[in-house]
């Protein structure tokens, strides 16, 4: 029996057990709490580390529990199941390491300082840091739980937890209200207005709806593959798709594709990430950039073997990808709000994996999961650290951090850099090979003919590809500079207080820069062995060979000219910002109101909501109502009869006896007499 | 012979017996009602005999107009009432109560008319006391025994009703 | 000679005389008359039936089942008339009159 | 000894040959009703004849208990006195009060004295003088009794006036009252005769009358006699006309022939009582000399005598003595009678017991009943506190 199962048993186990202690016994001993989920996460690391050792040493699992058995003759048993292979290695690997560094991270972020009149500083513990661990401990335990799952029940199971922690950490600080539109403290922004936020329980209650939505396209599409094939295990799925015919594949690649896209943000169900924002930042960090929102990609990579089968399913994850990427940056352009830019840096990535995925880069997309985990994550906590130190969200408040904030600094910088994808750093290694990808794998492409405007699919295709390469090195640099670069912008008397962040904030950042660096060189050409290349691991051939030096040099070049403009922007100031805004005029509002996809839904979902609601209130009062009213009335009307005949008149009450009387005679008669007796 | 008589008497009796009754409806003042209930009551104790009832029209007598009538004379007497007031009923009532009347009766002689009734010959005039009294005394010993107490119970009951306590 | 239909006849006519006069009649006295007249027309059919009609087959009753049943009906009418005039008297003692329309307190 | 038919059935014979000459001239169905109007027509002038006879009776007995002559003017011995009276009142006016409702005022004496008349019509005079031999017979005669009653209600109320109508009422409530005691003392007699027709009753007494029965026969005539008195309005009950209490009561208002018809009334009811007491228990027209008829007048105007005597020697009745007479002493003592009527049947001792036995026996019991009843009536005095009936205590001590 392979060591992987008791592994994978710990894995799974140990945070569990961690929230299980938090839950009931640490409620009010905070450290005891954190302890308890470090510990627990820490032991899973260690243990996913062995998971990938034996993986790559060829070692597989698929272990089916079963748990009921219905049908007419006891026919169809159904099972829950673990199963560990390259894809999991991997994410087990990427889940346990984020969620580890976030943990030790949090642990300074939820110590706040303040400094009262005099300036003393007092060390201020957030009420609520046992809970939080303890919600923490359990995101980790599903998280692991949905990557470990060998079938769709099971992963269902997990994949509805994560969505309720991602809810209970959004909305961490319920008690707190909207943060209403506040005018700016800043030089040079006069009359602007910081953004109005949704308070912390209606952004989770948001989060929670809309990817709810996707989850039942995910849940019929899970019962419609039940019904086709008669099991819920992807190896026996996987064995009998070729069985089914063409359309109901499709149609169930793309259900499972719609709860991808609500889990990871994708086109139609974005809304809710901006939004999660109000959570704290560790808590975006790991769940809204590395781990949660990275379950719909490795869904779609887990159930590949569906959407190989389906073209049309294949054509349609690609184009939502695809517009997803060039969509969510320009939103990113002309967002203010830090975290607000990093999130959808966040989804204009994860439109990068989808699109890689359309056009059958599995393990390439997979790559770019497993390297953007770790960035994303040191970004925002890098973003966390910004926050903590200088107390406000919004960059126009702030600038000139780089002195105040050197290690910060650096950590961003890096970090900023490997996400616009400047080799060596591994952004550059995983967003390259999908752009190679995408240029290799639709046949259509003609290698060489990079910016020819072609209207077809393919074009559309490289089109966001390239020029959101580009948007996302230009608000990248936009950020930098922003936030570090300059002088302070913000409120004066708060710049005394600005500090780097204390120890166990910054341990966590520098050890994320070293992946951050390092991780994209094991996709890279330098490990060409297909057993040892993490694409490799996952795709049967590995396509390194073929990348070309010109596409490599295309998508730098681009990179570098993204750059420049920034700079340019506002480094130098060459260009005015604001001149440039009122330029764009009409652009600038459209992409800065979200492409008016919020207000659409709200109306959208206020006016169905209430417009269906008022036509079942017509239909209860008028209908149901108006029954039984009727039936009363009817009733009282009879009565009011009755009464008439009640008189109190002996005679009218013998007049009513003998017409009886009469009548009984009539009956019996008459017949006699006309039938002439 | 007698037959002649009979039908004679018959038609006499029988038309001072709707008279009788139809004075008793129509009279307005109550004391002629009275009186002209004891005309109908006695024509139709003339009728016993012609169905050779002897007994029974002699019973007729004694307790209707004896008794009963008598009765109902002391009832008027006791309760003084302003003559003048209407002695029918308003016209709707009075139609009503026609009309179930003439229904009732159209009925009834449809249904004489054609009953198809097994008439036998019967003796006539024979002296009907003895087998009264004996079958009084056989057959129907329960309900005479149970005759008797309902007449208790109405002389009791009519005493206390009336009793001025 | 008359036949049975002559007194069955005069039976229903004493009998419908009756119903109309107790229909319309308002003086409670001249109701209770008119309910010996109808029981009056009752007897003269009984004890025409007596008369005319032969005993049915296989009921053992005695041949004068007619006049008896009249005579019964004779005394349970005396009982009545005593009873009702007793109520007519005490109804007429506290409300000072025996017009039928005006006892009317037991309505609906 | 055999009397020559003919005297012993006189009315028979009479009867039966004028029968023969009708039907020997008119046509059958002339012939009968001839026959029996002209049997009216006799009935009727008898009738008025008796009465005649009564009314003279009376007025001579009467005067003579009260140490006077008695009319003597008009013919011998007063005898066309009451020839007189009936002129007299044929030729007085006939008034009809105003208010009066004037066809019951007409209508009453009417009622009063037919069902009198009609109660002739079954009287035994002879074992065949008797114009209908009713099966039911007594029932008919009793039924009869009651229209009286009616008869006086109706002028009571009709003559519009306060005091005849209080008279009529308390004439009414008498005559109900002694009208149950009657009847019922009229079963004893029923019983032992077994038959109700009035000729079987007094076939039934061949041999003994059935006042030698032992305590049912004068116990009974006594309650029959009493009551029949009570019936006719007279003597010691004579209240509701008395002229001393409510201005000769209900018939107040009447005068000349209506009152004459009231009076014919009244004694024609007087004879037919005498004749019924005399037929129930001195046994009508059995006699062992004379025809049937003469014993059957004898017995009748001996009884008639007794009235007489009673209503010239007894005082008149309290109205609630009157009333406590009828409800408390006779009607038990009637029901008491009827029981012993059917123990007397059922011993059969009226067959085997010679007649002077019985005779001796009844003496004594008659003896006794009148100590008893004075002792009975002390004690229930002095219980009930109040004078339940003086009277009778006086009448009683008179007759000592």
């Amino acid at each position: 029996m392979s060591p992987l199962l008791p592994l994978a048993l710990l894995i799974l186990l140990a945070p569990f057990v961690a929230f299980l202690l938090n839950a009931f016994v640490a409620r009010r001993a905070w450290a005891l709490a954190g302890a308890f989920t470090i510990l627990g996460v820490g032991t899973a690391f260690v243990a996913s580390l062995l998971v990938m050792g034996q993986v790559l040493g060829g070692a597989r699992l698929d272990v089916p529990f079963p748990w009921l058995t219905i049908g007419p003759n006891q026919s169809s048993v159904i099972e829950l199941g673990l199963r560990i292979d390259a894809i999991t290695a991997a994410m087990l690997i990427a889940v346990t390491g984020v969620s580890l560094l976030v943990q030790i991270y949090s642990w300074g972020y939820l110590h706040e300082t303040e400094f009262d009149a005099q300036g003393h500083p007092h060390v201020h513990r957030d009420p609520g840091f046992s809970r939080y661990y303890c919600w923490m401990a359990l995101f980790t335990f599903s998280m692991l739980g949905l990557v470990l799952a060998n079938g769709f029940l099971t992963l269902f199971i997990f994949w509805e937890l994560v969505g309720l922690c991602s809810y209970l950490l959004i909305g961490f600080w319920y008690d707190r209200g909207r943060t209403e539109a506040r005018p700016l403290l800043a030089e040079g922004y006069a009359g602007q207005y910081a953004d109005a936020r949704l308070s912390p329980p209606e952004a989770a209650k948001k989060a929670f709806l809309t990817t709810r939505l996707g989850d039942l396209g995910l849940l019929i599409g899970m019962l419609l593959i039940w019904s086709q094939t008669g099991t819920f295990t992807f190896s026996q799925v996987e064995a009998r798709v070729a069985g089914l015919p063409v359309d109901i594949v499709t149609i169930a690649a793309l259900l499972v594709f719609c709860g991808a896209v609500g889990k990871s943000a994708q086109f139609p169900l974005h809304v809710w990430l901006p939004d999660a924002m109000e959570g704290p930042t560790p808590v975006s960090a790991l769940i809204h950039a590395a781990t949660m929102v990275a379950a719909g990609v490795y869904l779609v990579g887990r159930t590949y073997f569906l959407f190989e089968a389906a073209p049309v399913a294949m054509l349609v994850v690609a184009v939502i990808g695809g517009f997803t990427a060039f969509f969510a940056a320009t939103m990113g352009l002309v967002n203010n709000d830090i975290k607000r830019v990093m999130a959808y840096s966040t989804v204009s990535q994860l439109g990068y994996m989808f699109l890689a995925l359309g056009v059958g880069g599995l393990g390439v997309a997979l790559f770019h999961l497993f390297s953007h985990a770790w960035f994303k994550a040191l970004l925002f906590l890098t973003a966390g650290s910004v926050i903590h130190g200088s107390g406000t969200q919004d960059m126009r408040e702030m600038g000139g951090l780089s002195r105040l904030m050197p290690w910060t600094f650096v950590a961003t910088l890096i970090a900023g850099l490997s996400l616009i994808g400047i080799p060596p750093l591994s952004g550059f290694w995983s967003k390259d090979l999908i752009i190679s990808a995408v240029e290799h794998h639709h046949p259509a492409f003609e290698p060489g003919r990079l910016l020819a405007l072609d209207l077809s699919i393919t074009g559309l295709l490289v089109f966001f590809a390239l020029t959101t390469v580009l948007m996302t090195a230009f608000y990248t640099v936009r950020l930098l500079w922003l936030t570090f670069g300059g002088r302070w912008r913000g409120d004066p008397h708060l710049v005394h207080h600005i500090h780097e962040a204390p120890a166990p904030m910054l341990l966590p950042m520098l050890i994320l820069l070293v992946p951050t660096v390092i991780v994209g060189f094991w996709g890279s050409p330098f490990f060409p062995d297909p057993g040892s290349n993490f694409v490799g691991l996952i795709e049967a051939h590995p396509f390194q060979e073929d990348m070309s030096l010109l596409e490599v040099l295309a998508t730098v070049g681009l990179a570098v000219v993204g750059i420049g403009i920034a700079w340019a922007m506002y480094g130098a100031k060459i260009v005015d910002p604001a001149r440039f805004v009122r330029l764009t005029g009409p652009l600038y509002s459209w992409a800065y109101n979200k492409w008016g996809f919020d207000a659409l839904y709200n109306w959208l979902v206020g006016g169905l909501v209430v417009g269906l609601a008022w036509v079942i209130a017509l239909f209860d009062q008028g209908v149901i109502d108006g029954v039984v009213n009727l039936l009363a009335r009817v009733t009282v009307g009879l009565g009011r009869i009755g009464r008439g005949f009640q008189t109190g008149q002996v005679q009218t009450y013998a007049w009513v006896v003998f017409g009886g009387v009469v009548i009984v005679a009539a009956a019996l008669v008459l017949p006699a007499l006309f039938r002439g007796v | 012979m007698t037959d002649v008589i009979a039908t004679i008497a018959f038609w006499v009796f029988a038309i001072s017996a709707v008279v009788g009754a139809l004075g008793v409806v129509a009279a307005r003042r109550v004391f002629h009602n009275a009186l002209f209930l004891v005309v109908a009551l006695g024509s139709t104790a003339a009728i016993y005999v012609l169905l050779s009832a002897d007994f029974l029209a002699a019973v007729q007598i004694l307790v209707y107009v004896g008794a009963i009538v008598i009765l109902m004379l002391f009832a008027i007497m006791l309760t003084p009432q302003a003559v003048e007031l209407p002695s029918f009923a308003p016209g709707g009532q009075q139609f009503a109560g026609s009309l179930v009347a003439l229904a009732l009766f159209g009925l009834m002689v449809g249904a004489i008319v054609t009953g198809p009734w097994a008439l036998a010959a019967r003796p006539l005039d024979q002296p009907t006391s003895y087998d009264l009294g004996r079958g009084l005394l056989t057959t129907f010993v329960f309900p005479f025994e149970l005759a008797s107490l309902v007449l208790l119970v109405g002389m009791i009951g009519a005493i206390l009703l009336a009793r001025e306590d | 000679m008359p036949g049975l239909n002559q007194f069955l006849i005069l039976g229903a006519v004493l009998f419908c005389v009756g119903i109309y006069g107790a229909l319309t009649k308002r003086n409670v006295i001249v109701l209770l008359m008119c309910l010996e007249l109808m029981l009056n027309g009752i007897n003269v059919t009984l004890v025409g039936f007596n008369r005319f009609l032969a005993p049915p087959v296989g009921v053992s009753s005695s041949p004068f089942a007619g006049q008896m049943f009249a005579l019964f009906i004779i005394a349970v009418a005396a009982a009545e008339a005593a009873l009702g005039l007793a109520i007519v008297i005490a109804v007429y003692r506290v409300r000072h009159t025996v017009q039928v329309d005006e006892i009317d307190l037991l309505r609906g | 000894m055999q009397i020559p038919s003919l005297l012993n059935d006189l009315i028979g014979q009479i009867g039966g040959l004028l029968q023969a000459i009708f039907e020997a001239f008119l046509p059958d169905w002339l012939a009968v009703p001839l026959v029996v109007l002209v049997g009216i027509g006799v009935t009727v002038t008898f009738v008025a004849v008796v009465v005649m006879t009564q009314v003279w009776a009376e007025r001579k007995v009467i005067a003579r208990i009260q140490d006077r002559v008695g009319p003597n003017r008009v013919g011998p011995w007063g005898i066309f006195q009451s020839v007189a009276d009936v002129l007299k009142l044929l030729t007085k006016e006939d008034i009809v009060p105003a208010k009066a409702d004037r066809w019951v005022f007409v209508l009453a004496p009417l009622v009063t004295l037919v069902p009198s008349l009609m109660i002739f019509a079954v009287l035994p005079f002879n074992w065949d003088a008797t114009i209908a031999r009713l099966d039911v017979g007594i029932l008919y005669v009793l039924a009869l009794a009651t229209f009286p009653t009616l008869g006086i209600i109706m002028a009571g109320w009709a003559s519009y006036n306060n005091y005849t109508l209080l008279g009529g009422m308390r004439a009414a409530a008498q005559l109900i009252s002694y009208e149950v005691p009657e009847v019922l003392s009229v079963l004893p007699i029923v019983l032992l005769a077994g038959t109700m027709s009035l000729w079987g009753i007094s076939a039934a007494q061949e041999g003994t009358w059935f006042i030698l029965a032992p305590i049912v026969g004068p116990l009974g005539f006594a309650l029959f006699f009493t009551a029949g008195l009570a019936e006719l309005n007279r003597s010691p009950f004579d209240l509701p006309e008395a002229e001393s209490e409510i201005i000769a009561g209900f018939h107040m208002e009447y005068s000349g022939m209506r009152f004459a018809l009231f009076f014919l009334a009244e004694y024609a009811n007087s004879f037919s009582v005498s004749a019924l007491a005399a037929t129930l228990f001195f046994g009508g027209w059995q006699g062992w000399l004379l025809p049937g008829y003469v014993w059957f007048f004898v017995k009748t105007y001996l009884l008639f005598l007794v009235m007489i005597w009673a209503r010239g020697t007894l005082p008149r009745l309290r109205y609630d003595q009157l009333m406590g007479l009828a409800w408390k002493i006779l009607l038990p003592l009637t029901l008491v009678n009827v029981v012993l009527a059917a123990l007397v049947k059922e011993s059969r001792i009226m067959e085997w017991f010679p007649a002077v036995g019985l005779l001796v026996i009844n003496v004594i019991v008659v003896f006794l009943g009148f100590h008893l009843y004075n002792f009975a009536f002390r004690v229930v005095r002095r219980n009930a506190g109040a004078p339940l009936l003086e009277g009778t205590q006086a009448a009683q001590a008179a007759r000592g």
